[in-house]
Parts: structure tokens; C-alpha cells; sequence
């Protein structure tokens, strides 16, 4: 089997209570509708500006949130509806790496203690077994040996982000969620980071889930990415395609608004109006139509489908009126 | 409008608490409270009309019904007469409440006063000698009991031991002067400890609005530093603060001059309460616990109302 | 300027590992008047202790002169109007003062914090909702009355008044703790637990309370204060300490003394009081800066 | 126009007080800023640009900082020496500032016309209705449609982006002759980065003010600025004009950075070319140069001696015994 989670049609929506009685009046799509698929040892980039719901999406996958509708297939097992049982066994296969270094790790937990409480939580091994994973893991995502008994204030940003790798590595997973793991880091740690994650990705051929609000960074760990805006997929394909050929004119106006660091090279860019709207109001048609360049009549009302605008074999898709 | 239906429902939401007060006030004082049965009676009754009796008191129904009559009692403001004078309990509170009001309210309003001003010295000072000395001053006041100051201030004003200038106790109000006469020493003695804790929880407050942002972006444009303090910093404080003052005053008006009146012999409703939590008359009591939930349920949406005026992020909805 | 100093500090400046209990009592021992006030607290303690025990304080009751006697070599602050020994009565209100203070505060904080770690826990659920009710009500009555109709109900129970100021003052903490847990609850190192499969109980006791430890440390020491001045008040309004002395007692026998001038009963007792709590408050003060990191001072 | 420098900061030192001693954020560093041109300071975080932006405007908090060295002359004067009373004059109307958190830095419970107009106010004598006025035509200049109707919200009423672009517009409101942007554009999205950053420039060369850039986004200085600084632990390692910089990097450091910074590129890479190690402890500094540990091209020497910002040829100064 190919394809190790397959997401179909996921929802999450939180209710917004208003009015005298404080009934559920509407709801907040932070989710709305997503599908994709990641296969073995292949990573998906998500990428999406604040507000847009990815790390809603990352949330919901885990169980961390619970969706309002949908599937999630992991290993073809729909875990949507699994008892709380048997989804703690499943998240062995399925952990997650989180953006802020600092609040991810109990401060008043030893290195040691955090990275063993996923051993300890679902019995691996013995005492032994258990010591001598931990030094492995710390090998693994470059830390000392030495660190085990120091406590997470003592480390800097990068070595957290390490932790907590480290951390999420315990169980073996099989899927990870990385939510934006290097943008709380300085630049030059960055890429650390981001290369200690696709060295894992080759020895443990493990799949991520990447988001990212970076395009940048998506590019270098990603084998497909997705666009987010406004708890839709815009556009969804692979690196390569989207960087050479973007269709969609919020993903053209993304890559064009990333400064440059070439000084000779003055850009050339669309200058998006205004801030992405609120999903507590998304407007009507194409949630992107109000700062889109090129918005037609029909965008205003119609909400465009996710199609395939590639080839059977190169996909591509997008969910815009132009194609 | 929004503010009126905004009350209305803060009010049906407060049902359960004053619902929860009279359910607690009832089980202390009338369900585990004394058997008037033996008052009523004189010496050596008989089983029959101890019965009777207690038929007539409701002491044999059960427990709900007897709540539910409890409950009727305290909606309906029907307080019965005080155990101890015979007196009417609401009359008593209409006699009473205007003269605590006419020794808190100066209180209320000097001590905030005094402590606001210190805690911006203070927190403006931060670190300096001037913020330490505030400091201190507000730990003594903090650390120093009620009874202490009380009996302090009466040696230092009231007596021959001291500066002997005003009245000992009583209250034989006719004039402003005369009211100024037996006001001063027990609003100082209470404005006095009020400022220990005001002091340091203002300027907690008001330290932390400083640390803002904001505050820091107004530096940067050249804005003057009293400017900042009394415009920018203190909108912005006030939140923490009129709650403060507001969540406060039905305990400082109901049954924060206990020991103030009883101690200076001011007729209020302090002094009232104090010989009724010494004779046990619980109608008194009863009806100072439901007024005090009742007004700080009011308090408490006044308080939501105010949010609105002072921080345009706070809606009522 | 505030990344200047986080990463100065959080480099690995150390072989050993330093937790944020021994990071705090560093802090502590830098603090001189913290450690002075902390002092002074342990003298009382060691007083309270030493009536405990016997060594002094005993002949608290024994009427050893003919009424009102002032200052003198045998009897140190003198006499009360029956005649008993002042200083005596002073040191054994130490130990009654600590009693309170312990049993008071050790009860109401733990009652607070279990209670608030359940109420934030569950946030917006039934356990929520009952506890917040629960401690709205308590906060809606007044302290003083409240005492007084639990007297009643509790006829000549000695312990009336600890339990009074027990049921009252776990509210304060309550609501602390469970503001705070709310806010640990979305940390996302309780997220990262969630994602691992630890179970609730567990989180509850491996990742929230340790994080609130230090907050009903401190809670503590200003609930052991508050219970030994509303003592104070409550001994006034005849509703205080039933058995033995206090310095409430005193108070209020001093209260009776003062217009005639006899003040050595209101000098020992306020003195003894004022320096307790004052030392006390300040080492609170001492232990909260020591403990909150992100404390402005 | 005579030959004077509009801003000359010069061996400049701040320390700060931390309870673990003393620790030199800023540590002797000297630079220079022309009417209009526009500066980028750039590094990572800990290095010292953030306070170096601060003293500009003596906007350290003190405690625990302080400036225990040197001299900042504005158009030929000190203002390190300056009071307080005096430094409220010059904030804001000489040389102003905006910060990183839109979010944050406007005040919550005033419409932004109040502020505007105290800002206004506090540095000319225009009446009320006047800065009101000014204040307007302020928000027309940066675009803000319905300035009349828009100058009566309050900040929690609009975007991050139109707040920071307020804070632009409030910044500029006295003409001031610099602008000390101290990461601007990081709290934002980069769709919106693009706008704030425009607006940057084109009023800066509306009102002809000079610019201090802050941040630690190379892509960001690349396209604003024409001078550069580079930071590392409290010392400029490298000076240069910004396409002499990007071209030719000289100090190690800046050309770590250069490679190592996630850029999208033509073909994918196998691995990032990364700076190995960490930025040391400020409390800690080793002997020599600071960037001996994470350097590629380090020797014996530079372990033992640090090495002096000195001119290697006549467009960069960099502070390394065996640069590129």
C-alpha cells in the first residue's frame, strides 16, 4: 500500500454562539472541506498565511481536536470515530513537532523525563531498553549525551526544536505533523532543522505533514505541496510544478511577495491589497476574490472547484475560474 | 437596548447564585439554626405543645418545603422583625444604611484616591527609592490588623493619652461640623489600611500597563511622561480598578464596618450586625446576607456595563 | 533586549542540570530581606513550637498578681486586669496563631487548588460550571457573616471558626489555580502529551499541578496571614478562639483596658502580631518574586 | 550641504544587568547614516540590533540596561548626555520609531486619530482641529480608504498591516529626519510584508527621511536598503553597500548566512548549506573572535586575539584576520 493517510473531505467548524440565549448562531470554517493524500516517506507541504486554518488541519488529523466531518484514512482505517482506546495506540504511528520551542516542553521536566514519557505512556522495553533508546535518540537529532538531566530553560531555540523531535521520534512514527517547526528559529538554525527532517524522513522513512506559512521552506523538504486559504485548498501539486509553474493567483502573488535576496534583482511583484479576510466572514464566491488581480464577475459569486488542471500522472490541481 | 437585554440575561444568569446564597443561608440558620420552640414556650411544656409549636413554626415539614418558604420570604423582602429589639428588619436597615453610608462612602473615595496616586508614584518610580518607601508603607498597612489601628487611632486622637481632639466614639451628627467631629478618626484609621492593599494592587496593575507596548510606541513619539501616566496608562488600568471598587462595595457597606462602628458606637449597620452576630438574631443576619448577593450580583453586571465604556474591545454580547 | 538576556541565561552554561526550584532559590537567597523576614518567621515558629512543647508559655492562665500590674523584672510586659501574666500570654498566642495559620492554610490551599485544577481542567463542563458556582456564592457572602451563621449552626464547636475560615478562604486559590490551569492546558507541551496518549489523570498530575506548585506555595503563605488576622476580628466579634489565648483575645481584652490607660496588654499583643505578619508578608513577597519569572518588579 | 554625517554613532557600549551578571549586548560599535540613504541592520536574535535601534532614541529600559560607553551625535550632537526632557522633544520629531507587533503597539482603548493627533500635537502647535486635519491627510498619503470615517476606530477595528502602516504614518506624521524601523515586517504575513514594506519606501522618499532597517530577513534588506551592518554577538562583523555585500561577502558569518537562508531556488538541493553550532552565551564569550567556534576558515589566531572592524578594500569593512 501506497498511500499512508488519506484525508477525504475533512471539516472543522467551531460554533459561534450569539444572541439571548447564546444559541450556535453560525460557525467558524477553519476547515472546510479539505482532501489530500501523503504517501509512504513522501512529504506534503502545506502552506498558508495566518489565520487560514493549517494548523486547524494539522490538529484535527492528530485527534487533537475532534473534526466536524469528514475521513481520515490512516493506513486505510478511518480513525475519525475510533474509541479513545484504540486512537491512543494509533498515535504511536502518528506524532507531532510543534512551531513555539519554548512552550512545547514542560519547563519543569528533565530532558530525560520528557523524551521517556512516550516509552513509558505505551510500555516499550525495559529500564534498559529505554536508557539506551533515549541516548540513541539523542544521536539521532544531533544533541549530546550529557543533556539528559539539564532542564528545557537551558537550551536554546534550536536544541528545544531538537527535544522535541527527539520527543516525537521515541514511538517510531510512521506520520508526523510538523507544524512549523523552524519559523520561531533564527536563520542559520533554520536550516539545521530543516535538514535534521529530511535526514530522518531517508533513515526512517517517515511521512510528513509539513506546514509552513514559508514557501521557502516548504520547498526544500516538500514532494507535494498544498495552498491554503481560507480553510480551502487553492492548490494543490507537486514542489516542482508549483514553483515553476504556479497557477493559482494567490500562489503567483505568495511567491512573488517573498523579498529576494539578490539586490540586483529588483522584483517584479503584484502588491496584494488589504489582509486576507477573516474566516469569521469569509466573503461569498472565491474566498480570495476580493484581493485577487485578476477577479472576474463570476468569482463574486461562485465558489470554484478543486480540478485537475494537469495530466493523469502530473497533477495539478486548482480551484480557480481562470482554468 | 443591547445594554438592557445584555442586564436581563446577566440577571437570569445570576439566578443560581443568589439561589445557591439563600440555599446556604437557610441550611446554616434555619434548617441547623436553634429551636425556637423553648422561647415561645414557657417552663416544663408538654409533648403535645412542643408539637404544636413546631407545626406552627413549619419545623415538621420537609426540608424543600421548608426552603421554598425561605426562599418566599427573602424574594418577597419580608425579613420578619429582629429577634432581639422587635424591631422591623427592613426599618432597621432604612434607620441604619444612610449613616454607614455617611462614614464608608468618604472612605471609599479618599482611600482609592490616595492609593491610585501612590501606586502611580510608585510604579513610575519603579525600582527608585520613592517606589520601596510607597511600598513599605503599603506592606505595614497591609500587615497591621483592623482591631490594631482601630484602638491605635482612638488612643492617638480620641484620648488623654494623646492628642485628645476629638470624640472617643458616638455619633450625635447635627451639623457638617459635628459630622466631621466623629467622622475623621474612623475614616482615617480605615483609609489608612485600605491604602495597603490598594496601593500594592494598583500599582501591580498599573505596572504592567507601563511594560505595554503601547506605552513604549508613546515614548517613542515623544510623548510627555505625565501625559502617559494619567491619559494612556490609566485608561487602560481602569478595568482592574472600578472592578475593584465596584466588586467591594456591597461588602464595605453591608459588613465592612463591623468592627468600625462597633468600636466607635456609630449607629450604623455595622453596629446593628455586630450585636445581632453577639445575640445570635439570625432575621437580621439573614437579611444582611441576601442583600449583600443581591447587590453584588447587581455589581457584577454593573461592572460588565462599565467595561464597555472604558475598553471599545468589549462588547456585550 | 528581552532576547539579549533569555539567551544568556538559556545557554548551556551549566554541567548540571538546574530545575526551576533551585533556579528559584537562588533568587531567594540573594534576597536579604526576604531572608531576614524568613527569619523571623522561624523564631515565631520555633516559639510556637516551644509552647508546644512546654518549655514556656504554660502558665498562661495562672493568676499571679491582684489585678492590672505594669512592667516589671518577673512579669516582662506586666499583668492583665486578673492578673495574669502578659508576656505569657503573648508567647502562647504564638502557638495558637500558627495553629490557625497552618491548619487554615494547609486545608484551604489544597481544597483550593484540587477544586481549581478540576474546574480548569474541565473548563466549560459540569465539574466546572458546579465549582465556579459553588465558590461565586461562597464569594457573595459576607466573610463576617458567613462566620457568624456557621456558629450558629455549629453551636459551641471549637474548631466553628477554623472551618468558617476554611470554607471562605479556598475560593481565592480556587480561582487562581484554575485560571492558570486553563491557560497550561493549551501550552503545547500538554498538547504534545495529548499526542503521545497520556492518559488525563496523568497529565493532570505530571503536567499541570507541578506547573502550579509554586502558585499555592505562595497562596499559602497569604492565606497562613489573612487566617491570623481575621483571628484577629473574629476573637472581637466573640465568635474567635474558644479554648486557650490568642492575640485576638488580648485585643479585645485590651480594647477594655485602653480607655483606662493600661496599654501593655494592646503593646504585646499588637507587637507580637504586627511583627509576625509583617515578616511574613515580605517573605511572601520574596517567594513570589523568586518563583514568577515574568513578575514586573 | 556640509560634509556632516546626519547620525554618527561611535564606539558605542550597552550593557545589561541580569541575575547572572553583566552582559554586554552592544559592545563597542561605531557606524554612520547620511541624510536618506537607508541602513539595514541584520542578524540573528541576541545580536545586539534590537538595543542598538533602541538607544538611537535612549528607549533602553533602564534597569537593567545602559549605555556605558560611547557617543550617538545627532547632526553633530551628543544625545547620550541628553535629559530626558530634552529626548522628549527629539522623539518622534527628529528621529522616530515603529516596532515589530502591530498588534500591540498601538493603545487599545484610543481611536486612532487620538493618537495620531497627540503625536502631532506633542511636536507642533496646531490646535485640535488642525492636527485632525494633518492626521487625515496622513492616512489619505498611505492609502487608508475612508480616512475621515477610519480615523474614529480604534486599532482592534483593522488589520495587523493597516495597523503597522498607521504606525508608519504616525511615525512620519513630524517629518522626522530618520526612521528607525526595528523589524517591521516580521509579525505579518508575507503578502502583507510586501505592502508595509512599499509604504516604507515611498514615503521615506516622499518626506526624503533616512532609514534604519532592522531585521533579521536578508531578502528584506536586499530590496530596501543601501548600506548594510552585520551583527553577531553584540559587534558589526561586516560593512558594506548592499550590492557589494550580497556579491562578495567577506566576514564567514554573512556568508553562512547568505547560504544558509531558505530561498527558493531553481533546482531543489540536497541538503541546506547550514551555519553548524550555536550562538554563544553572551555572559560566556570566548577569547578571540566570536565566531570562532562556528567558522569554517578559523585558525590558531583567531582564539587568541579579537579581531578589529577594519577596512579591506575601499567598499568593505569587516572584522576578520582571514576573510573571503
Amino acid at each position: 500500500m501506497q498511500n499512508l493517510l488519506e484525508v477525504k473531505n475533512l471539516k472543522k467548524y467551531f460554533p459561534v454562539k450569539s444572541g439571548f440565549l447564546r444559541r450556535v448562531r453560525h460557525h467558524l470554517k477553519a476547515v472546510d472541506g479539505v482532501s489530500f493524500v501523503i504517501q509512504k516517506a513522501k512529504t506534503l507541504g502545506l502552506v498558508g498565511e495566518s489565520g487560514c486554518g493549517k494548523t486547524s488541519l494539522g490538529r484535527t488529523i492528530l485527534r487533537l481536536m475532534e473534526a466536524t466531518a469528514g475521513e481520515i484514512l490512516f493506513e486505510g482505517i478511518n480513525i475519525v470515530h475510533l474509541s479513545r482506546k484504540h486512537m491512543n495506540k494509533k498515535r504511536r504511528d502518528m506524532q507531532i513537532i510543534f512551531q513555539d520551542p519554548y512552550g512545547s516542553l514542560n519547563p519543569r521536566m528533565t530532558i530525560c523525563e520528557i523524551i521517556r514519557e512516550p516509552l513509558d505512556t505505551h510500555n516499550i522495553g525495559s529500564k534498559e531498553e529505554k536508557s539506551k533508546r533515549i541516548l540513541d535518540l539523542l544521536d539521532v537529532v544531533h544533541l549530546r549525551r550529557n543533556v539528559l538531566n539539564r532542564y528545557p530553560h537551558e537550551f536554546s531555540g534550536g536544541q528545544r526544536q531538537r527535544i522535541g523531535i527527539a520527543r516525537a521520534l521515541a514511538l517510531h512514527p510512521k506520520f508526523i505533523v510538523a507544524d512549523e517547526p523552524v519559523s520561531a528559529l533564527d536563520v542559520s538554525v533554520q536550516s539545521q532543522v530543516l535538514n535534521l527532517i529530511s535526514e530522518l524522513q531517508k533513515k526512517f522513512g517517515i511521512s510528513f505533514l509539513f506546514i509552513s506559512h514559508d514557501l521557502a521552506v516548504v520547498q526544500h523538504i516538500s514532494h507535494d505541496v498544498a495552498v491554503m486559504y481560507l480553510g480551502k485548498i487553492v492548490e494543490k501539486t507537486s514542489t516542482e510544478n508549483l514553483y515553476k509553474n504556479p497557477k493559482h493567483p494567490y500562489t503567483q502573488s505568495l511567491l512573488l511577495a517573498i523579498p529576494v535576496a539578490d539586490p540586483k534583482q529588483k522584483p517584479q511583484r503584484i502588491i496584494l491589497e488589504g489582509d486576507a479576510p477573516s474566516s469569521w466572514a469569509p466573503p461569498p464566491g472565491c474566498p480570495f476574490h476580493p484581493r485577487c488581480p485578476e477577479a472576474k464577475e463570476i468569482c463574486r459569486e461562485v465558489i470554484p472547484e478543486l480540478k485537475n488542471v494537469g495530466t493523469a500522472e502530473n497533477e495539478h490541481w486548482v480551484s480557480c475560474h481562470l482554468y | 437596548m443591547d445594554t438592557f437585554i445584555y442586564s436581563l440575561r446577566k440577571f437570569f444568569q445570576s439566578i443560581p447564585l443568589i439561589f445557591g446564597v439563600t440555599l446556604i443561608s437557610f441550611v446554616l440558620m434555619v434548617y441547623f439554626g436553634p429551636d425556637k420552640t423553648y422561647d415561645l414556650l414557657g417552663k416544663n411544656p408538654t409533648q403535645q405543645q412542643i408539637e404544636e409549636v413546631h407545626h406552627q413554626l413549619g419545623y415538621d415539614q420537609p426540608f424543600l418545603t421548608r426552603y421554598f418558604i425561605f426562599f418566599k420570604e427573602i424574594i418577597t423582602f419580608d425579613f420578619g422583625y429582629s429577634d432581639s429589639t422587635g424591631e422591623k428588619v427592613s426599618s432597621i436597615f432604612a434607620r441604619t444604611i444612610p449613616v454607614s453610608l455617611a462614614v464608608q462612602l468618604p472612605i471609599l473615595i479618599s482611600g482609592n484616591i490616595i492609593s491610585i496616586i501612590l501606586a502611580l508614584i510608585a510604579a513610575y518610580f519603579r525600582g527608585k527609592m520613592i517606589d520601596k518607601s510607597v511600598m513599605f508603607v503599603a506592606v505595614i498597612g497591609m500587615s497591621v490588623s483592623y482591631l490594631i489601628i482601630v484602638i491605635l487611632f482612638q488612643i492617638i486622637f480620641c484620648s488623654s493619652y494623646g492628642l485628645n481632639i476629638f470624640p472617643v466614639q458616638g455619633w450625635e451628627v447635627e451639623s457638617f461640623t459635628s459630622y466631621l467631629k466623629y467622622v475623621t478618626v474612623p475614616v482615617l484609621a480605615s483609609v489608612f489600611l485600605s491604602i495597603g492593599y490598594n496601593t500594592r494592587f494598583y500599582r501591580a496593575v498599573i505596572v504592567e500597563e507601563i511594560t505595554k507596548d503601547h506605552v513604549r510606541t508613546a515614548r517613542a513619539f515623544g510623548t510627555h511622561p505625565l501625559k502617559l501616566l494619567f491619559k494612556n496608562i490609566l485608561k487602560n488600568s481602569l478595568i482592574p480598578i472600578m472592578t475593584r471598587i465596584i466588586i467591594t462595595l456591597p461588602f464595605i457597606i453591608i459588613a465592612g464596618s463591623i468592627v468600625l462602628e462597633s468600636y466607635f458606637s456609630i449607629p450604623g449597620i455595622g453596629l446593628v450586625l455586630y450585636d445581632a452576630i453577639l445575640t445570635g438574631d439570625l432575621p437580621i443576619i439573614k437579611a444582611a446576607v441576601t442583600w449583600t448577593a443581591m447587590i453584588y450580583v447587581l455589581s457584577l453586571i454593573l461592572t460588565d456595563i462599565m467595561y464597555t465604556v472604558v475598553d471599545p474591545r468589549v462588547t456585550l454580547k | 533586549m528581552n532576547e539579549v538576556i533569555q539567551n544568556s541565561t538559556n545557554k548551556q552554561t551549566h554541567t548540571y542540570g538546574e530545575s526551576l526550584w533551585s533556579k528559584a532559590l537562588r533568587k531567594l537567597r540573594k534576597d536579604t530581606i526576604g531572608i531576614v523576614a524568613f527569619f523571623v518567621v522561624l523564631i515565631y515558629l520555633g516559639i510556637a513550637v516551644g509552647v508546644c512543647l512546654g518549655f514556656f508559655g504554660s502558665s498562661w492562665d495562672r493568676f499571679v498578681t491582684d489585678g492590672y500590674s505594669g512592667m516589671s523584672r518577673q512579669h516582662i510586659f506586666g499583668t492583665n486586669l486578673n492578673g495574669q501574666d502578659i508576656f505569657e500570654r503573648a508567647l502562647y498566642g504564638t502557638k495558637t496563631a500558627f495553629q490557625i495559620g497552618f491548619i487554615v492554610a494547609i486545608v484551604a490551599t489544597f481544597l483550593g487548588g484540587i477544586l481549581g485544577a478540576v474546574a480548569g481542567f474541565f473548563s466549560g463542563k459540569i465539574p466546572d460550571v458546579l465549582i465556579t458556582w459553588f465558590y461565586g456564592v461562597i464569594d457573595s457572602i459576607p466573610f463576617y457573616l458567613f462566620v457568624a451563621a456557621l456558629a450558629v449552626a455549629l453551636a459551641d464547636n471549637p474548631y466553628a471558626m477554623h472551618i468558617a475560615m476554611i470554607s471562605t478562604f479556598w475560593t481565592s486559590t480556587c480561582r487562581i489555580i484554575r485560571g492558570e490551569v486553563i491557560k497550561i492546558k493549551h501550552l503545547e507541551y500538554i498538547e504534545a502529551a495529548r499526542a503521545i496518549g497520556v492518559s488525563y489523570t496523568k497529565i493532570i498530575f505530571k503536567h499541570i499541578i507541578p506547573n502550579t506548585i509554586h502558585i499555592l506555595l505562595v497562596q499559602s503563605t497569604i492565606l497562613f496571614v489573612t487566617a491570623i488576622k481575621s483571628e484577629v476580628i473574629l476573637s472581637f466579634l466573640n465568635l474567635g478562639v474558644k479554648e486557650g489565648v490568642s492575640w485576638g483575645l488580648m485585643l479585645a481584652e485590651a480594647a477594655q483596658e485602653v480607655p483606662a490607660g493600661n496599654f501593655n496588654n494592646f503593646i504585646a499583643a499588637s507587637g507580637f502580631m504586627l511583627i509576625l505578619v509583617l515578616a511574613f508578608n515580605t517573605f511572601s513577597d520574596a517567594l513570589q518574586d523568586a518563583l514568577d519569572p515574568k513578575k514586573v518588579s | 550641504m556640509n560634509n556632516q554625517k546626519l547620525l554618527e554613532v561611535q564606539d558605542l557600549v550597552i550593557e545589561f544587568t541580569t541575575d547572572k551578571g553583566k552582559v554586554r549586548a552592544v559592545d563597542g560599535i561605531s557606524f554612520s547614516l547620511n541624510n536618506s540613504e537607508t541602513l539595514g541592520i541584520v542578524g540573528e536574535s541576541g545580536c545586539g540590533k534590537t538595543v542598538t535601534a533602541l538607544s538611537l532614541l535612549k528607549l533602553i529600559p533602564s534597569p537593567p540596561g545602559k549605555i556605558i560607553q560611547g557617543h550617538i551625535l545627532y547632526q553633530g550632537k551628543d544625545i547620550v548626555s541628553k535629559s530626558e526632557s530634552a529626548m522628549r522633544h527629539f522623539r518622534g520629531k527628529e528621529i522616530s520609531m515603529i516596532f515589530q507587533e502591530p498588534m500591540t503597539s498601538l493603545n487599545p482603548v484610543f481611536t486612532i486619530g487620538n493618537q495620531m493627533i497627540d503625536v502631532i500635537r506633542q511636536h507642533t502647535h496646531a490646535s485640535k482641529k488642525e492636527a485632525k486635519e494633518r492626521a487625515i491627510k496622513m492616512l489619505e498619503r498611505i492609502r487608508i480608504p475612508n480616512p475621515e470615517r477610519r480615523i474614529d476606530e480604534y486599532p482592534h477595528q483593522m488589520s495587523g498591516g493597516m495597523r503597522q502602516r498607521i504606525m508608519i504614518a504616525m511615525a512620519l506624521s513630524c517629518n522626522p529626519k530618520i526612521l528607525v524601523a526595528d523589524e517591521p515586517t516580521t509579525a505579518l504575513d508575507v503578502t502583507v510584508q510586501a505592502q508595509v514594506m512599499a509604504q516604507i519606501s515611498e514615503l521615506q522618499k516622499k518626506f526624503n527621511t533616512a532609514v534604519i532597517l532592522v531585521t533579521h530577513d536578508l531578502g528584506v534588506i536586499a530590496e530596501t536598503c543601501t548600506n548594510v551592518l552585520v551583527m553577531y554577538c553584540g559587534k558589526i562583523v561586516e560593512r558594506a553597500d548592499v550590492s557589494t555585500l550580497f556579491e562578495s561577502p567577506r566576514h564567514p558569518y554573512t556568508r553562512g548566512l547568505l547560504t544558509s537562508i531558505p530561498r527558493i531556488r531553481e533546482k531543489k538541493l540536497e541538503k541546506l548549506p547550514t551555519i553548524e553550532g550555536t550562538v554563544p552565551d553572551l555572559l560566556h564569550l570566548p577569547v578571540g573572535c566570536r565566531y570562532a567556534d562556528r567558522c569554517e576558515r578559523v585558525r590558531d589566531h583567531c582564539r587568541l586575539e579579537e579581531p578589529p572592524l577594519e577596512k579591506k578594500d575601499d567598499k568593505t569593512e569587516v572584522a576578520c584576520f582571514y576573510p573571503y
